[in-house]
């Protein structure tokens, strides 16, 4: 069994999931016969012909907006937005379209739509190929997303939103694309379930909550506290909304602290919510206050000594978390 | 001008039967009139249609210099076909009065979008639809839902906003739609009915089964970015699907001059490399030749075409709007080119309806119609909790809908 | 002196400030020849001209992105979108080029453009006429949002925003539009400063956060409170973004309980980075959970029955700061 | 297409000496060749273009039947403005091609976005402007920088993110602007450029400023909405700009038949009431011609024009891109169009240029190339922190650009 990477995952799962359903389909940029420019769609176009594998107009609307008339007359579409940085365009369809669609129908509609988003910082990409922008879909009802942050995930969770009857955006970390691997049974149905939040360590001196490329940042942290007597709980947040509270209360219950950490900037970010969350639902157990370790609140810089100062990392979370644990 | 409004007074019995429940609304009247010689357009191809379109003005008056009537045939219509359009115009027409008079009344909130004078642009291709045909409406298409069949009670309810509605009240009142029928629940948000039709006409193409789609849009509209991206996908992959512009010369208070620097919004297609053809959206012939032909373009595999229909509201953007910004010449005018009359005197002089059917039809109708707001106000205002369902399909354990409260 | 409107101190503040800078212009939807949906522009056009004043096509993509280019050239670009429910089309624009532009060019441009952005529910209009989503633009660089609730506001933040040189989003509640009155002294120049929040009523038992329509209400409630002996120290916070953290932060850590009031849906609502800076920036002095009373997590209903249950009111205030207050 | 094999191969010595520096990227080879007779098409005015659009097909050997050789005048051109235009010209190349080396070379990160093949349909309009006009560019348009005279050493500090760089290595590598000289930041994001144009057109407009703005686009952001919203803008308002769309028959992977269901982009315009022109890209005196009427409408307040100029990248979307969904022959015949060797053989013949000066030029340009390539290289990398400022112009009591650290 040979260890696949996290893009491999994705690829695997969109071939297992369109062969399963012939009513799924793929819509995108460049997804069909480059296979995607990451090639995360690699194969598909030959695999299901240009009827299930459109490559799309430039036309983020119409990508995000047509999957729900496909949707109403029997479909169930995969689109992909190349970057996650253009999915303000089409913004629109998805907030105001697609995410309510089955509530102004009074749930006559489900709308089984999982959109793709590659995101995140670390890449050399410049402002529009780094964004870490799932805040902006916070205050959208009827909406879920997803943020995979292991090989695992990767499968599981895609598997699980395409499967799903809600509409689901699907955030994959471009830096994790190639940089972590797992051993994955090939024919192992892999579903993660939507809406939990798994932990990834288990400690009972604070909690550390986060997504995607930065959950590796902050288990390296939280191996180099526990060197230091200092015990860490990891929460990988896996679905970003609806979140996890439950789990996310239980953990910092327990520990009575709690930092979040997201490349986003923080005004405006996930993990106010989060923080809030917490001031309002387990505010008698928070023994400190509840840190965030976030982006600049800048946008995304381009020269790669920015960059790297822009991303948070192991040693910035490793002194956040002790300071906190220390408070 | 003077020897139009002469003719504009000369009503006919037909003309008052059919439209006085509009009449009853405003003081304008309208009439049918004994006109010039077919324009026998309904009968060219698309073509020359297109190439037709150079020669048509803005001023609907040369384009189409017959006001009061209509000539041609309507190819494949038969009789009763003749006779159940007609019906669904009348009936599109009576409730339309109605509910502005109930407005004007009080007996509901919010506003009234009517359609009145607009009618036969999307009552007559929603006609010719089959039941699983998708219908994608704008904010001013409660033709396309009377014309595809949806009962007037559950439309009624929409306007009052009353737990008989498709959506139980917590949609938007005007904003007609029904599952059962495939009439799409239109978003206020213009054009994204635009996008979601050529969605479903994808997927109609991309699961093999039968079907089009059929997307209404305002001349406004056409200046929005999702009508660009609509056009131009379903240009690419030639899907099944006919688009028609209702070119009202108005998007609220903004003049035609304003959303376009063209004559003809029908040259739009033309950057999308399907056929777009101008009519008079007030001629039920012209109307029901050319989205025949396009429904069977559409059925057979040829792509989509984009119908511009010269037409007119009668009265404001929605009710609570004096619409004072058109011209009192203009306005009259437009009523003058009331489709309805135009078309009973077409059906009288070929013989398919007489002035007692006709009649007949009439309180047949008003009697459907006064049955639908009984209905309507029969129905319950919803529960005021009753919104609170129907975010997700699943259950998420971090989900709680009263959160806030 | 006699008594004007909310909306009155707008149209009054656009002519006094048009009729100031000659660079400025309006753009939008039946701003001219009908002097706008609800009468806010009523009179620009004749004032003006139709090179200063801008009926738009159904265009919120190029009303909102066209300033960019506008500003750079020497304008002062005033646009309006109908809605605040149709600014998602105007999105893609709004978020990654005009908030940001100033910073990409590294400070070699700014872009003194004011979006006015009619908002709010209680007013009978269903999901597109009703929403209040703020939140969307929190986690956006560069942007800065006002939202006056009152009459002075109305004109004083106005005039601040039209003046400044940053890109502001004007968020003018539509159910304040004629149902508050003021005596505002014609010639008198009022300016509201950006970033400050105001304490509109002072109290020592708990903090009332709140803005726009609500903050009506919330006085309200606050004063029935105060015949019980509780007093309400009500905060409006004028600018939304960025937040005045001083002046929250020194309230709460004198009232030690902050409650938190928007419109919006609960998750991911403006509500979250209050509560979670109160979390992080004056734990020690927080004597009970903050609370957030807010819009239910759906869409704005229609109908005037589950609109009314909709939209928080005095009654349901006054029990959650009794609540909190008593905690 | 044996036949233009061999043409392809009879290189001489004038197109390597212009070309040299693009040839050491890739081995094919650029020539002029003994043409055909002059289409005379640069000499006639838009309608006739328009109308001409018809013939065209999307196979440009057949509209443009002459690869290596262009004929026609160049209306209002100087022998000095002649050559000014081709030291532009071979500026532009020059400096890409030893871009596309010292990123092999590993000299940057990131990528490269070169325009070769293109420069023309940027280098020859923006060489026309007044410094305070406006130019839109896209994410291809180096020659629009350079047209403009842009000094290398701002642009190669671009590439390299270097704080000589106009923004200081914040924003985006390759990504040409220079407020000094009105050319815009572009947007990675397509189109945003088209609606920012449009909106600096608009500004001249309101502004009783003299200048116009002129923006450019790829064939696949023609698909986008926001090229909708601003050209139906642009046309209602009549607007001083100039649209221009470089077809390079491919949108990275996207094959134009997947962008459109047309043959030729130009048609776009006809939705929006302004002439659409299509032209050869590759033809200076035909982009000059077209361009120069342009510009003369717009300056003359008629209004936009949008001018296709069908034309071709050498390499990649950007060169981490193999770019293997194109055919050899396509690239083969589409590279043996190069836009220089064409002009440089026009001057020749016109005696305007000879081999001398065209060689003092090459050395000259190739110096200026390397002192832009020692100057980024020695322009220092960013402070790390140099990022955390103007995000706002005034102060808020309530930010801290820091405040997640
Ligand atoms: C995206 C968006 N912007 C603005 C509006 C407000 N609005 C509703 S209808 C309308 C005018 C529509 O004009 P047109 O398309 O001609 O249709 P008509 O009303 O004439 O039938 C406008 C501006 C909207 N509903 N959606
Ligand atoms: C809104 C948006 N969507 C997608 C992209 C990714 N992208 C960058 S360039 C490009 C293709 C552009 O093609 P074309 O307009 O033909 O220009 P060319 O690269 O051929 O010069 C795409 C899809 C983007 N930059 N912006
Ligand atoms: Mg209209
Ligand atoms: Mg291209």
């Amino acid at each position: 069994m040979a260890a696949i990477t996290y893009i491999d995952a994705i690829n695997r799962t969109l071939h297992e999931e369109m062969r399963r359903d012939d009513t799924t389909f793929l819509i995108g940029e460049d997804t069909g016969i480059y296979g995607g420019v990451f090639k995360a769609t690699r194969g598909l176009l030959e695999a299901f012909g240009p009827e299930r594998v459109i490559d799309s107009p430039i036309s983020e609307s119409l990508i995000a907006g047509m999957t729900v008339g496909a949707a109403m007359v029997g479909c169930r579409p995969l689109p992909e937005i190349q970057f996650a940085d253009f999915i303000s365009p089409a913004f629109d369809q998805i907030v105001q379209q697609l995410a309510r669609y089955r509530w102004r129908t009074n749930g006559t509609y489900a709308m089984p739509v999982t959109i793709r988003c590659p995101w995140g910082g670390g890449v050399g990409g410049g402002v529009f190929h780094s964004q870490s922008n799932e805040a902006w879909f916070m205050n959208v009802p009827g909406l879920v997303m997803v943020a995979p942050s292991t090989v695992r995930d990767a499968a599981g969770l895609l598997r699980a939103a395409i499967r799903s009857d809600d509409p689901v955006l699907y955030w994959e970390h471009k830096k994790l694309y190639r940089s972590i691997k797992d051993d994955l049974p090939e024919g192992e149905e892999i579903v993660t379930e939507i809406g939990r939040a798994h932990v990834a360590r288990e400690g009972g001196d604070v909690t550390a909550i986060t997504f995607g490329y930065l959950l590796h940042e902050t288990l390296k942290a939280a191996e180099a506290l526990s060197g230091d007597g200092i015990e860490v709980e990891v929460i990988d947040l896996r679905t970003l909304l609806p979140l996890d509270t439950p789990t996310i209360l239980e953990s910092v219950s327990k520990t009575g602290k709690a930092v979040v950490i997201h490349e986003a900037p923080k005004v405006g970010g996930i993990g106010g919510e989060i923080a809030a969350i917490l001031a309002e639902e387990c505010f008698w157990e928070l023994d400190a206050p509840v840190r965030r370790l976030t982006g600049f609140n800048t946008s995304f810089p381009a020269a790669k000594t920015m960059e790297d100062y822009y991303m948070p990392n192991a040693g910035e979370i490793a002194a956040a978390l002790r300071a906190t644990a220390e408070t | 001008m003077a020897e139009k409004k002469t003719k504009g007074k000369k009503k006919t019995a037909t003309a008052e039967a059919v439209t006085e429940s509009a009449a009853e609304s405003q003081e304008t009247g309208r009439t049918t009139g004994e006109g010039a010689a077919p324009t026998g357009e309904a009968k060219e191809d698309f073509q020359a249609l297109q190439r037709r379109r150079e020669d048509l003005a803005l001023d609907v008056t040369r384009a189409f210099p017959d006001k009061y009537r209509i000539s041609g045939e309507m190819e494949g219509c038969s009789d009763a076909a003749k006779i159940d359009l007609l019906e669904r115009l009348v009936r599109t027409r009576t409730f339309d009065a109605r509910m502005r008079r109930l407005f004007r009344q009080g007996r509901f909130e919010g506003t009234y979008y009517s359609q009145i004078g607009q009618e036969a642009c999307d009552v007559v291709i929603a006609a010719q639809l089959e039941k699983t045909d998708f219908v994608g409406p704008s904010h001013r298409d409660l033709g396309a839902s009377v014309g595809k069949g949806i009962p007037l009670t559950a439309l009624a309810a929409q306007v009052y906003n009353r737990v008989d509605s498709p959506d139980g009240g917590r949609y938007t009142a005007c904003h007609y739609w029904h599952p059962e029928y495939w009439v799409m629940q239109p978003s206020t948000s213009i054009m994204m009915n635009w996008i979601a039709a050529t969605g479903a006409a994808f997927g109609f193409k991309m699961l093999k089964k039968k079907g089009v789609a059929v997307a209404f849009g305002g001349d406004g509209a056409t200046a929005h970015g999702d009508f660009h991206e609509g056009c131009n996908f379903a240009g690419v992959h030639r899907l099944p699907i006919v688009y028609i512009i209702q070119n009202n010369l108005w998007a609220e208070s903004l003049p035609l001059s304003l959303t376009t620097a063209l004559t003809d919004l029908a040259h739009r297609a033309d950057a999308y490399g399907f056929p777009g053809v101008t009519i008079d959206g007030n001629d039920v012939i012209s109307v029901w030749n050319t989205t025949r032909k396009a429904l069977q373009r559409a059925r057979g595999g040829d792509g989509p075409t984009l119908i511009e229909m010269k037409t007119y509201r009668w009265f404001g953007h929605s009710d609570i709007d004096p619409a004072d910004y058109r011209s009192e010449d203009e306005v009259e005018d437009w009523t003058e080119r009331d489709p309805l009359p135009r078309y009973v005197a077409w059906l009288m002089e070929n013989e398919v309806l007489d002035e007692e059917r006709l009649e007949g039809i009439r309180q047949a109708i008003r009697q459907e119609v006064e049955q639908a707001v009984e209905f309507a106000e029969a129905s319950a205002r919803p529960e005021p909790e009753a919104f609170l369902s129907e975010v997700f399909v699943h259950e998420y354990p971090g989900f709680d809908v009263r959160a806030g409260r």
